[in-house]
């Protein structure tokens, strides 16, 4: 049964005179304890798609289409509503842990706060299951008293994690997770939220442009470029066989792979080119490419491309 | 996302610069009628009738005339050109001084940066205008003196506010690739950092300016600044304060004076700030 | 933490002894020869130049510079500030009879400016870009624009003048103080509103507010633990940093409405030529000054865990 | 031949409250490039290697040892013999977006260093920018941009043009695609590597991701608190 399902997605920002299509009609399933990974390069929409879910978009921002959570549309909900939904059945990890730590008050406050204010719990059992969580990712609870600005990148970086886990969300968005980590920690970060996922069977949708911490974790890859979705697949079949040209330029230019070279740049969200957004850098351009949209085709089970190669859309 | 933040800040702070036209509007038009000022006023701002003293405003004087028969419409006409030019003057020196001093120690680090701003912590222990006022009291009421006290007091917000900027600005790598470069420093002062530190300066100093006529019209209001008969507003509204009971125009009209220039240049100046750089708040400004 | 106090109890003092070199230097400023003006004050004008000269070679004047400062300096340190020249009183126990008059108007204003500032600066923080905000910002930028001297002028015309409701100078029971403190801690809460105001901006922006939110905690909880909790700390600061203020700001407002406090006993030094009394009013308010800084400074490591848990 | 040798390099800094904790950045290091070859420096973050580098590049004063360039001892370089070494070696930081001034257009970026060490008459500018942007394959469209209307990888791009118009034999690359996309990645370590064959530049190419340093580096130091414990 599908946990979240996102449907004809439209995120527009009005900036400067120019609407920035940052998510055009994106449809997106994640199904239970299942871990999605949504691929794309930096200022593709990717983190957009992941505030839109749980709403923390800034206010000048036009939003269409459905985001259905267990069969009810989190777009129409109240803000009351939503602020249920958040934290509770929906958590998230914002993208830079430096800056998302209030620096005034100390790390366990900013964990206990969910269970009191969620559960409104006491503030002593609040405080004993802050204590475990932190166990959990691995943070020596006696420092929980201690300021964000006394841990390392790091152990911030699992101080976000307890906080998007502490209710035992259904579905937890994780935006970036490794972004500035050293290889090391890198790997510690990664087997930390497999393991917390798994064994507390819930559902991660992996934001990020880094394709070797994909492939650790994800059990199905989407592809995202210029605003929209270009492929969907099994992490086996986006390895053995891309389907989509970015798709295997993208995985070409791994340093595995001899790190061959695509010209051109991503284009900007706030005009992109006619017809397919990847002609201009394309190799398998026909003319149909230039002018016309191509729409995302299911080709084989489980497997949809957006590229006029593949089916006759 | 980097893309995206970037447009929406612009986006956020646009409303703003109708302020910042306002205010420059405002501020131009005070410069025109200081520089016509001759021009502009109906009668000499010097010629005493002592028949029609003290009269209320009437068709013939505009604003009425004050103790000694003088209109007081063509001396606040003329008043604006004092005004402006200490504003003008004092924060022209303070700036290319405080900016200069604040670039030095800012880049150096060493020990001239400590001994820079152990003087301006000192000078800053003074609050506001005590320490203008002491020099303005023992140099004697001149405009000269007023600006000497003014700039003395005032250069330590500029110093402050461009330390704080180089030493961002120093840790950035396009520093370390001038040095590596072998670019002497005092070009990196002037070609790297220097450019960096306009707008905030920019944005300082329209503030500073009806910081500096608050203090001026302040010292002359004490009887410190410029004395009469010049037609400076401070000493306008000093002299107006023995008859205020009766005609109590002779004080209002210059206030005003003083409080329209001075909202001015704080328009443009708060426009500016926002369409340029927000971070310069009231901490720095005021804190001398 | 220890190290950021050791560090600013040595600048205090540092500033402390520029103080006094700052208020010496100004008072050798002074045209004229300090002693022929003490020998005027002493004999009277008509004075020959023996008198002069005794009374150059009994201050010390002759001697150099930084030798007269050594010996002031001895003086100030056993808190005796010398004799006003005009009248030869202790200039220090003239200071301190005035200090009540200028203490309770700077706290009465402090307390007005904050009462009005804070939540006034909140509240249009939290409501940016409606009515209300518009509303406060412009009276904020008034006040700001208005020279408080202009601004007790037309308080006294409205007041006493006018509704003749409060007495126009004077010093005695409470109804005197209302004016003068009204018009000092009116200007103070232009600037603070602003301060308060963008310092509360600055906070809602930060990612930390956008975390509080994604764990889904309400507005009134995202206010009151987060965002005031930062936003409060420049404020503080400042508010500290306004006693300093005040002490400037009085000797305007003490000269209009007459109060008899420590910046009208400058300015009245000033006209009467009286530089000992001047030097010692601006050594007062400038050590006094200092210490208030540095307590606030202290308070500020208390309150900001950065400083006080600061590790390397 | 050997281009550049370092023997014994040290670095220590002193903190602590009477600066008696002694830290070991650099601790006995000692390595060697031959021209027109790449040495890859790999390590953790905090293991020094961006202090070799500026230690090199004499920006940061070293404790102790020495710094051999084309067999010339540059450790105690001064004046106008330190000046021309600014024509010889380079370097290209990890941040593209702070590695240009934000107020200067990319046409003076790139001429700049030709300005400091006065080698290209004013007339001659335009032409000898042209083919600068034409080898790291910049439209010409971007050159009266500033740089925060440029992507990450245009800016990287620029900064090599900058550093070219120089001819330097030497330049280090401190993590310079760490903050890159893939596919730009790519396109930076390709265009790296086809200057190294056209123009005999040799590399210290620092990095933390492994993969990358073996794709790039003929040689490979591996450094950990300080010190050199592998080399391939």
């Amino acid at each position: 049964m599908s946990l979240l399902k996102i449907q004809d997605l439209k995120v527009y920002f009005n900036a400067r005179g120019k609407t920035v299509k940052a998510n055009n009609s994106i449809d997106l399933e994640i199904r239970e304890n299942e871990i999605l990974g949504l691929i794309g390069e930096t200022g593709c929409g990717k983190s957009i798609l992941g505030r839109a879910i749980v709403g923390l978009l800034p206010d000048n921002v036009k939003i269409g289409g459905k985001i259905v959570y267990r069969s009810e549309d989190i777009l129409n909900l109240s803000e009351n509503g939503l602020r249920k939904i958040r934290g509770k059945n929906i958590g998230i990890i914002l993208q830079n842990p430096s800056a998302a730590l209030n620096p005034v008050l100390s790390i366990g406050n900013q964990i206990s706060e969910i269970y009191r204010y969620h559960e409104n719990m006491g503030k002593k059992e609040a405080r004993i299951r802050t204590a475990k969580m932190l166990e959990m990712v691995g943070i020596d609870p006696k420092r929980m008293h201690e300021y964000p600005h006394q841990f390392s990148g790091g152990m911030k970086q699992r101080v976000m994690i307890a906080m998007g886990l502490a209710l035992n969300p259904g579905l937890l968005i994780a935006d970036e997770p490794t972004k500035g980590l050293d290889p090391t920690t890198k790997d510690k970060i990664i087997d930390l939220i497999c393991e917390l996922v798994i064994n507390k069977n819930m559902s991660l949708l992996l934001i990020t442009h880094d394709i070797g911490v994909a492939e650790k974790m994800c059990d199905r890859i989407a592809v995202m470029y210029a605003g929209e979705i270009i492929e969907i697949a099994t992490i086996k079949n986006i390895l053995s066989n891309p389907q989509h040209p970015y798709t295997q330029d993208l995985l070409n230019s791994l340093p595995k792979k001899g790190l061959n070279q695509t010209a051109g740049e991503s284009p900007s969200l706030s005009s992109p080119p006619a017809g397919c957004r990847f002609h201009p850098r394309c190799r398998c351009i026909i003319g149909k490419c230039l002018k016309t949209h191509p729409q995302l085709m299911e080709t084989e089970k489980g497997t949809s491309v957006r590229c006029f190669l593949y089916g006759n859309n | 996302m980097k893309i995206l933040n970037n447009e929406i800040n612009i986006l956020k702070e646009a409303g703003n610069n109708r302020m910042a036209a306002i205010g420059g509007a405002i501020v131009i038009m005070l410069t025109l009628i200081a520089i016509l000022a001759s021009l502009l006023s109906p009668h000499d701002p010097f010629e005493q009738k002592l028949e029609n003293r003290l009269l209320n405003p009437c068709f013939e004087y505009p604003f009425g005339t004050d103790d000694l028969g003088r209109c007081i419409f063509s001396r606040l006409i003329f008043g604006t050109r004092y005004s402006l030019a200490i504003g003008v003057t004092v924060v022209g020196i303070t700036a290319l001084v405080g900016t200069s001093l604040g670039i030095v120690s800012g880049y150096s680090r060493g020990i001239i940066d400590e001994i820079i701003m152990r003087i301006v912590d000192i000078v800053l222990a003074f609050p506001g205008i005590i320490l203008a006022l002491v020099i303005a009291g023992i140099l004697g009421p001149s405009f000269l003196n007023v600006v000497i006290a003014l700039s003395l007091t005032h250069w330590p917000a500029y110093t402050r506010l461009v330390r704080g900027l180089t030493l961002t600005l120093r840790e950035m790598d396009f520093i370390e690739g001038a040095k590596a470069l072998r670019a002497s420093n005092i070009y990196i002062m002037r070609r790297h950092i220097l450019p960096n530190c306009i707008n905030p300066i920019i944005v300082l100093a329209t503030l500073d300016i009806a910081h500096a006529i608050i203090f001026a019209t302040a010292l002359s209001f004490l009887g410190l600044g410029i004395q009469p008969p010049t037609p400076e507003w401070g000493s306008m509204l000093k002299a107006g304060i023995p008859y205020f009971r009766i005609s109590p125009h002779l004080t209002f009209f210059p206030g005003t004076a003083i409080m329209v220039t001075v909202l001015a240049f704080n328009f443009l100046g708060d426009g500016l700030r926002d369409m340029i750089d927000p971070k310069i708040n009231e901490n720095i400004l005021v804190s001398e | 933490m220890l190290k950021y106090i050791l560090k600013r109890i040595f600048l205090v003092f540092f500033v402390v002894i520029g103080v006094t070199i700052v208020t010496f230097s100004t008072m050798h400023l002074a045209p004229g020869d300090p002693a022929e003006v003490i020998a005027v004050a002493r004999y009277g004008d008509d004075l020959t130049q023996e008198q002069i000269d005794w009374v150059r070679v009994t201050e010390g004047f002759d001697s150099p510079v930084y030798i007269q400062y050594l010996k002031w300096i001895k003086h100030v340190m056993h808190f005796d500030l010398g004799r006003s020249l005009v009248t030869s009183h202790d200039i220090l126990e003239e200071i301190t009879i005035r200090l009540p008059a200028t203490f309770k108007l700077a706290v009465l204003s402090l307390v007005i400016s904050l009462c009005i500032a804070v939540p006034v600066g909140i509240v249009s923080a939290v409501k940016k870009n409606t009515v209300i905000d518009h509303l406060c910002m412009s009276a904020a930028l008034l006040g700001v624009s208005t020279p408080n001297f202009w601004l007790g002028l037309l308080l006294i015309w409205l007041f006493s003048l006018t509704l003749n409701l409060l007495p126009s100078y004077g010093y005695g029971n409470f109804e005197h103080l209302v004016l003068p403190a009204i018009t000092l801690g009116t200007s103070m809460a232009a600037i603070t509103t602003r301060l308060t105001r963008s310092s509360m901006l600055d906070v809602l922006n930060q990612e930390y507010i956008l975390t509080a939110k994604a764990k889904g905690l309400d507005e009134k909880t995202i206010l009151l633990r987060h965002v005031l909790k930062n936003a409060m700390l420049p404020v503080i600061t400042f508010a500290g940093l306004q006693i300093g203020f005040l002490l400037g700001g009085t000797v305007i407002v003490e000269t209009i409405f007459a109060w008899p406090g420590i910046g009208k006993l400058l300015v009245d030094s000033i006209y009467a030529r009286d530089f000992a009394m001047v030097q010692g009013c601006v050594l007062f308010i400038g050590i006094l000054f200092a210490f208030t800084n540095l307590l606030v400074d202290i308070t500020y490591a208390f309150l900001d865990p950065r400083i006080r848990y600061e590790n390397t | 031949m050997t281009l550049l040798s370092i023997k014994n390099l040290k670095k220590y800094y002193f903190c602590g409250l009477f600066n008696k904790k002694e830290i070991r950045a650099v601790d006995g290091v000692d390595l060697e490039i031959k021209s027109g070859r790449t040495l890859g420096l790999v390590g953790n973050s905090g293991c020094g290697k961006t202090t070799v580098a500026k230690i090199i590049l004499r920006l940061i004063e070293p404790t102790d040892g020495r710094i051999i360039f084309k067999e010339k001892d540059i450790t105690k370089l001064r004046g106008r013999e330190l000046k021309n070494l600014g024509q010889e070696m380079q370097i290209i930081f990890q941040n593209p977006e702070t590695s240009l001034n934000p107020r200067m257009k990319i046409y003076d970026a790139i001429l700049e260093p030709l300005r400091i060490h006065k080698l290209c008459s004013t007339d001659k500018e335009y032409e000898k920018i042209l083919k600068l942007i034409e080898i790291v394959n910049l439209n010409q469209e971007l050159l009266f941009r500033y740089p925060h209307e440029l992507s990450g990888g245009q800016l990287q791009r620029v900064v090599i043009a900058r550093i070219l118009s120089l001819n330097p034999k030497f330049i280090v690359a401190d993590e310079v695609t760490s903050m890159l996309d893939p596919l730009v990645q790519a396109q930076i370590l390709n265009l790296m590597k086809d200057l190294q064959e056209k123009l005999g530049i040799s590399y210290l190419f620092i990095s933390h991701d492994m993969d990358v340093v073996e794709w790039m580096s003929d040689e490979i130091a591996v450094m950990d608190e300080g010190k050199i414990v592998d080399w391939k």
